[in-house]
């Protein structure tokens, strides 16, 4: 049992980053087809916002509360600003968002560097996020039990803003079918700047959890945007579930993986496990199956 | 028609690159076995100190992943050339230097040394941080017959006529730490490292003097340079309850291993870290979670010696500062002066003149750590040995002192648990 | 070339638990044109799908002995079946010479696709007669209008010498000489070729159609000639559920409706 | 199509393979004779990676991979060449005693060398392509899975020290078949060997563009399931142009290792797989000419703009991407045919407004039921 249980543990505490990197991918990505590889560069700024609100508020225990919702605003700002300085002029062609974002990811890349010390800066953890408890047995960070209730509060919010708010509705109804809804009234303009402005903000939330994970600096967007990219494809399409296993299965398999051999193999098993995956399933866990093709 | 006439075109241009191709296979160029060795067909250098300066190129990333550290190294090479100039030049010429970005990319550090060599015509290149950068610019020094003064610690196992290393080699930071160690009573030892050459290396180097110390290896664990999560390798350091943890991780993977080792429970009083990466300007990134532990350098801030203070009031004062000052700096510092020193022990900027004196005197120089003295033989300098605890202010209290200074020894020859197999097909295999 | 018969039997297609297609069996012959109508959602796109391999479904669909369904896309049109598309679908980037010369080009040995095309096929030189697209051979195929991009499709099927010819509302769009014109094109074809043609418009299915098939909510719901169908009590309260006030009669006379025809278009998706 | 059109195109590669066979070996610098070396290498990648993603519509953001299967067999060679019957320094600290790795073995041989940079692409991107286009993976998730692909292979090296180097990668080649590398006869030798294969490949894609295969291939990228329709397998269509463009890119990456002097795991990274295709965007990814020039201009940009702005290169590169992708998706080359163009046939409708145009509309996905 102690060669399975910590890295089921600690696994999940990994997928929960992984989730919460991915959530707002999934929105933009998975509603929208928008592909932003910025959204690092937003998890970086989430995790910037963290440490300039602990230069105004002190405390630790009070910044980290503090600074969630506030990375969530400046976050998805800055990609409103996105979205309406460059992204909507893209809609027709998907592919071309990537590399449009790319080159907006390099920008935000450079500015931090220069703006921000170049070591990175610290981001104190609160007091109550010190110590262990003990599940089946085992001490689990609190940090790691944080980030996964972290996760699963987004998780619940953005699945209850979709399913039950008028503006939930009106998103889902364009994915669907975006002439028909724009017919039936709907601005498709407002919500797609809406569902930037959420996917860009979770990514600052993402930002927040990671400040505490690992360093706040100009590259750290970067680790997580390709498996957050690889955690939606697998997990299908606008598929909350599916991010939601996917993420899980990934920071779980990465963590045995980490068990097993070393940490760099396990990052190369966990890749390979995805990219075989998707090469089998090439729409992912779940899909809405329609009569056109993926 | 027109079709037919253009492939019999496209066939012809085939035919003319083959053409020139094959005359210049059999017209000229050395081939192996020709007797020719390699660094005579360098051409004459084109370095033209006549004048009332001399070019010296700064060669560091300003730009991409490594620019978080080689920036402090540019800028304070900026201001030991300045000190230079303000003192009077070298031989009587002022330092006029040409920065150049390395971009954190090897292939560019090959292309910005050939170019300050070439286009440039600098008398010197100074700079690089990781070893690739350094690999990618041995080559490009030795073929123009450059010199290039590399200002980092590394993992030794290296000598180059045309390199110089003012940082410390393996037997002046890692065997000190070990000497550390075991003069605490470390019994387990845990190595956590980046994975890359630096830290695979030092730790190759330690588990073979651990042996001879009688420290016992109770894990070794390597993480991706660019990834920041430790959970899982701190999850096994927990379970194999070490002394003490060697840490051999670069960059801001470190702070996401502290912050893992603090969420698991782990405490400096209990399980301290000593670390080879960590200096003055590492630390504020990790805030007060790095206090307690230690660190191995052959430079600290805290350092009490005759001119370590005019050096960090300086600095402190230099437009762009960090404010604090650390090993690899200190190094890059040292860099520029030891050249002044050896040229004007030379008389000249000639590469081979300055070898030749490097080799004929013992070059010093009165640093902020000691007065160091030039290996001539291997490129390196003689370094004392220090073990700084971080304290609250980030800053390293000095704990532990090599007390005299440590000769460089690259490949380890003065080691005698190091095998002497091994050490022969390294000094073979490096010329 | 002799083209068999196309004979579909007890054809199902289902998405994920909702049956589009339900028993549906037709057959097509030589020398007919065949019409497959019915309201929107009846499943008539999804059984030219299905026929072509487009989409997964359980039953039967063979031209002569040779059993379609199961096979992969392009090997059901290497078998001969050829198919357009409701919207249009032609490479718009490409010439319309180069638009044919693709579809020609199953019949070539794949290294002759490395060189480059000199003259004009036969074949493509007789499709672009019987199409009136002959002066428009040079012409980027996104510019053509709506009615020559449908012309330029079935030009592709008959150059790629398909013995059925599978089309979705060919004449969605064109005005009332193009629909003529593009009616007795058919008409000419069916003494070659096996022509299913899935309409909306009532007007062009009297005024061409040899025999008719009624689908309905996935199921056969009528068959026979116009007037058979016509004159069928449930065709009649069919089209009067969906239509509302419109008289049965009405609706099969109403010439065309393009915008009904384009509305449905994206709803009759499952 | 005017027959004028492919013909102006073979003049234009006889006057490129003139500059750069001809007229650069002769008024260039060694340095700066390298460094277009080093240009030449990438162009190589670009001109492949036109073909995959301008005319076939697959966003390879994995060119990474095939380049470091070229690099790395060159450099084994050259590794092995510069060692002698021994081991390679950088692997006798681990185990002195061990052996050579076995896959390290057969590249003592030049011929071996020398077939796998051919073969090995052309293996991994058959494998790899056949598995992701039978499956219908196109789209962002291709260039997703490329893209991880080369991470993964990044990571893997990086970690394998004692097996490829690893992050330090293998550099300190003192020979090229023989030949001294650091003699500068035999440089120049080189820097021709890489232009004469550029103009080989720009050679081969404009027979490609030119022949039914290139059309077929825009028909492909442009409606997938038409083609299907039509009776072809649209999965080999795309096969053929992947595989080709890997072998382009194992060509650069096997010439980029004697004339750069060192490879590296960056090298083939996400990063330096995403700057490949940034000249290709900017040149035009669908022309003939436009990935070669584009690449170029990027390595020209790194090395004098870099030099002169450090800081700001990097705003370049990244307001480079966003403002050619936004209003010139086609491309610099775009421009210029636009222009000449509306100069040639004033009143007609030009032709790059046309596929200006095509290219802006939505890709068909699948056939719209």
């Amino acid at each position: 049992m102690d060669a399975l249980i910590p890295p089921l543990l600690n696994g999940s505490a990994q997928g929960a980053l992984l989730l919460l990197a991915a959530l707002g991918l999934s929105l933009t990505f998975g509603q929208m087809g928008v592909i932003n590889m910025a959204h690092g560069e937003f998890l970086m700024i989430g995790a910037f916002t963290a440490y300039l609100v602990q230069q105004v508020v002190h405390s630790a225990n009070l910044s980290v509360p503090v600074a969630l919702p506030v990375a969530f605003l400046v976050a998805g700002l800055l990609g409103l600003l996105l979205e309406v300085g460059i992204i909507q002029w893209m809609y027709r062609r998907p592919l071309d968002t990537l590399l449009v974002t790319v080159g907006v990811s390099l920008i935000l890349q450079q500015a931090a560097l220069q703006v921000f010390p170049s070591q990175g800066v610290p981001v104190q953890k609160p007091d109550w996020l010190d110590g262990q408890v003990n599940i089946l047995g085992y001490e689990w960070p609190l940090r790691q039990v944080f980030t996964i209730l972290l996760a699963a509060v987004c998780v619940a919010a953005l699945g209850a803003w979709l399913k039950y708010s008028s503006f939930g509705r009106r998103i889902r109804a364009t994915v669907q079918n975006r002439d028909l809804a724009e017919t039936a009234g709907i601005s498709t303009r407002t919500v797609d700047r809406l569902t930037f402005f959420i996917g860009s903000g979770l990514a600052g939330v993402a930002g927040v959890a990671a400040s505490l994970i690992g360093g706040t600096n100009s590259q750290m967007g970067m680790q997580y945007i390709i498996p957050a990219f690889l955690v939606v494809a697998a997990g299908g399409i606008g598929q909350l579930k599916g991010t939601i296993i996917a993420a899980w299965a990934v920071g779980v398999s990465l963590s045995y993986f980490a068990d097993w051999t070393t940490g760099s193999l396990a990052q190369v098993l966990a890749l390979m496990l995805v990219i075989v995956f998707l090469q089998l399933r090439p729409q992912g866990l779940f899909t809405v199956r329609t009569r056109s093709l993926v | 028609m027109t079709t037919t006439r253009n492939r019999r075109r496209s066939l012809a241009a085939t035919g003319a690159i083959a053409t020139v191709v094959a005359l210049v296979l059999a017209g000229c160029g050395a081939r192996a076995g020709d007797g020719q060795p390699a660094a005579a067909s360098a051409g004459p250098s084109c370095v033209d100190t006549s004048g009332s300066t001399v070019k010296l190129g700064f060669l560091n990333s300003l730009t991409g992943g490594m620019a978080i550290s080689e920036k402090t190294v540019s800028n304070v090479l900026h201001m030991a050339a300045d000190e230079i100039n303000a003192g009077g030049g070298i031989l009587g010429k002022k330092i006029e230097y040409v920065q150049e970005d390395g971009a954190t990319d090897w292939p560019t550090f090959a292309e910005k040394a050939g170019k300050l060599l070439t286009q440039d015509c600098v008398a010197a290149i100074f700079g690089g941080w990781t070893s690739s950068s350094r690999k990618a610019v041995k080559p490009v020094v030795e073929k123009h017959n450059g010199l290039f003064f590399y200002p980092v610690q590394y993992e030794g196992l290296e000598a180059s006529p045309n390199i110089y290393y003012t940082g410390a080699t393996t037997n002046q930071q890692i065997i000190p730490a070990m000497d550390f160690l075991a003069s605490k009573g470390v019994k387990r030892l845990f190595l956590a490292g980046s994975d890359y050459v630096f830290p695979r290396t030092a730790n190759a180097i330690i588990k073979l003097y651990a042996a001879k110390l009688g420290i016992e290896i109770v894990g070794e664990e390597y993480v991706p340079l660019d990834k920041d999560d430790w959970t899982s390798q701190v999850a096994k350091i927990v379970a194999a309850k070490p002394d003490f943890i060697f840490n051999t991780i670069n960059g801001s993977s470190n702070v996401g291993f502290i912050k893992a080792y603090y969420d698991a429970g782990l405490k400096a009083a209990t399980t301290p870290i000593i670390s080879v990466s960590i200096a003055e300007e590492e630390a504020p990134a990790m805030g007060h979670e790095v206090t307690g532990h230690y660190a191995s350098w052959n430079y600290f801030q805290s350092l009490k010696t005759p001119t370590n203070p005019k050096f960090i009031q300086s600095w402190k004062a230099y437009p762009n500062s960090s404010g604090v000052t650390s090993d690899p700096m200190e190094a890059a510092y040292i860099s520029l002066y030891l050249y002044k020193a050896l040229v004007e022990a030379a008389g000249s900027f000639d590469v081979d003149k300055v070898n030749a004196a490097a080799r004929s005197k013992p070059i010093t120089f009165d640093a902020p750590e000691g007065t160091v003295t030039l290996n001539g033989e291997n490129h390196h300098i003689s370094k004392p040995g220090h073990i700084g605890q971080i304290n609250a202010q980030n800053q390293f209290d000095i704990v532990w002192s090599s007390g005299k200074f440590i000769e460089p020894d690259p490949f380890l020859k003065g080691y005698d648990w190091f095998p002497a197999a091994t050490r022969d097909q390294l000094v073979k295999s490096a010329g | 070339m002799t083209a068999a018969s196309l004979v579909v039997k007890d054809l199902h297609v289902e998405f994920s638990g909702f049956v589009a297609v339900d028993g549906v069996s037709f057959d097509a012959h030589l020398g007919e044109v065949r019409f497959l109508i019915g309201p929107n959602g009846a499943g008539k796109t999804t059984c030219i799908d299905a026929i072509t391999g487009l989409s997964k479904a359980a039953g039967s669909a063979r031209i002569g002995e040779q059993e379609l369904l199961g096979r992969p896309v392009h090997k059901i049109v290497r078998l001969g079946v050829g198919r357009t598309f409701q919207t249009a679908s032609v490479f718009d980037e490409l010439s319309v010479l180069q638009n044919l010369d693709i579809a020609a080009g199953r019949h070539r040995p794949s290294v002759s696709l490395l060189r480059t095309r000199r003259g004009v096929d036969p074949a493509i030189a007789q499709a672009l007669e019987e199409t009136g697209l002959a002066d428009e051979i040079a012409t980027p195929a996104g510019i053509l209008s709506h009615g020559q991009k449908q012309w330029l499709e079935i030009a592709m099927l008959l150059v790629q010498d398909a013995r059925v010819l599978l089309l979705d509302e060919p004449v969605a769009g064109m005005s009332q000489d193009e629909r003529t014109a593009t009616g007795e094109l058919l008409q000419r074809l069916a003494a070659k070729r096996i022509v299913l043609v899935v309409e909306h418009d009532m007007d062009f299915m009297r005024r061409f159609a040899t025999r008719v098939t009624v689908l309905h909510q996935g199921r056969v719901l009528s068959q026979g000639s116009v007037a058979d169908v016509q004159a069928d009590g449930k065709v009649q309260e069919v089209y009067l559920g969906t239509a509302g006030a419109a008289t049965t009669a009405d609706m099969l006379a109403v010439p065309d409706l393009p915008g009904v025809a384009a509305g449905t278009q994206k709803q009759e998706v499952d | 199509m005017t027959k004028l059109k492919p013909r102006l195109s073979l003049l234009g590669i006889g006057v490129f393979a003139v500059l750069l066979l001809g007229v650069a070996p002769v008024v260039l610098t060694d340095h700066w004779l390298g460094n277009l070396g080093k240009y030449c290498c990438w162009a190589i990648a670009a001109v492949g990676i036109g073909l995959a993603w301008g005319r076939g519509g697959m966003l390879v953001m994995g060119q990474g991979v095939f380049f470091a299967l070229g690099a790395y067999s060159m450099a084994m060679h050259l590794t092995l060449e510069s060692a002698g019957d021994g081991v390679p320094g950088f692997m006798v600290l681990y185990d002195p005693l061990a052996p050579l790795p076995a896959f390290w073995e057969p590249f003592r041989s030049p011929a071996f060398t020398l077939a796998a940079v051919v073969l090995l692409p052309v293996i991994a991107a058959g494998i790899l392509g056949f598995a992701l286009f039978k499956r219908r993976v196109k789209g962002a998730y291709f260039a997703i899975l490329t893209q991880a692909l080369t991470v993964a292979l990044a990571t893997l090296i990086s970690s394998t020290i004692r097996e490829t180097g690893g992050d330090t990668g293998l550099s300190d080649f003192k020979y090229f078949f023989g030949f001294v590398l650091n003699d500068p006869a035999n440089r120049t030798l080189v820097y021709l060997i890489a232009a004469g294969l550029l103009v080989v490949c720009l050679l081969v894609v404009w027979q490609l563009y030119r022949s039914r295969f290139g059309e077929l291939l825009v028909a492909t990228r442009d409606a997938e399931e038409r083609v299907r329709f039509l009776g072809y397998d649209p999965a080999n269509i795309k096969l053929v142009a992947f595989v080709i463009s890997a072998l382009m890119a194992s060509i650069a990456g096997a010439m980029f290792v004697p004339i750069v002097g060192i490879i590296t795991p960056a090298e083939i990274g996400a990063a330096a797989s995403i700057l490949m295709i940034a000249g290709v965007a900017l040149g035009g990814r669908a022309s003939l000419f436009g990935p070669a020039l584009g690449a170029m201009a990027v390595g020209w940009g790194q090395s004098s703009l870099g030099s002169a702005w450090p800081d700001g290169w990097t705003y370049i590169l990244g307001l480079l991407f966003v403002v050619v992708i936004l209003f010139f998706p086609k491309g610099l080359s775009s421009v210029l045919g636009r222009f000449t163009a509306a100069r040639r046939s004033p009143g007609e409708r030009p032709p790059a407004a046309v596929s200006a145009e095509a290219t802006a509309a939505p890709e068909l996905e699948g056939v719209k039921a």
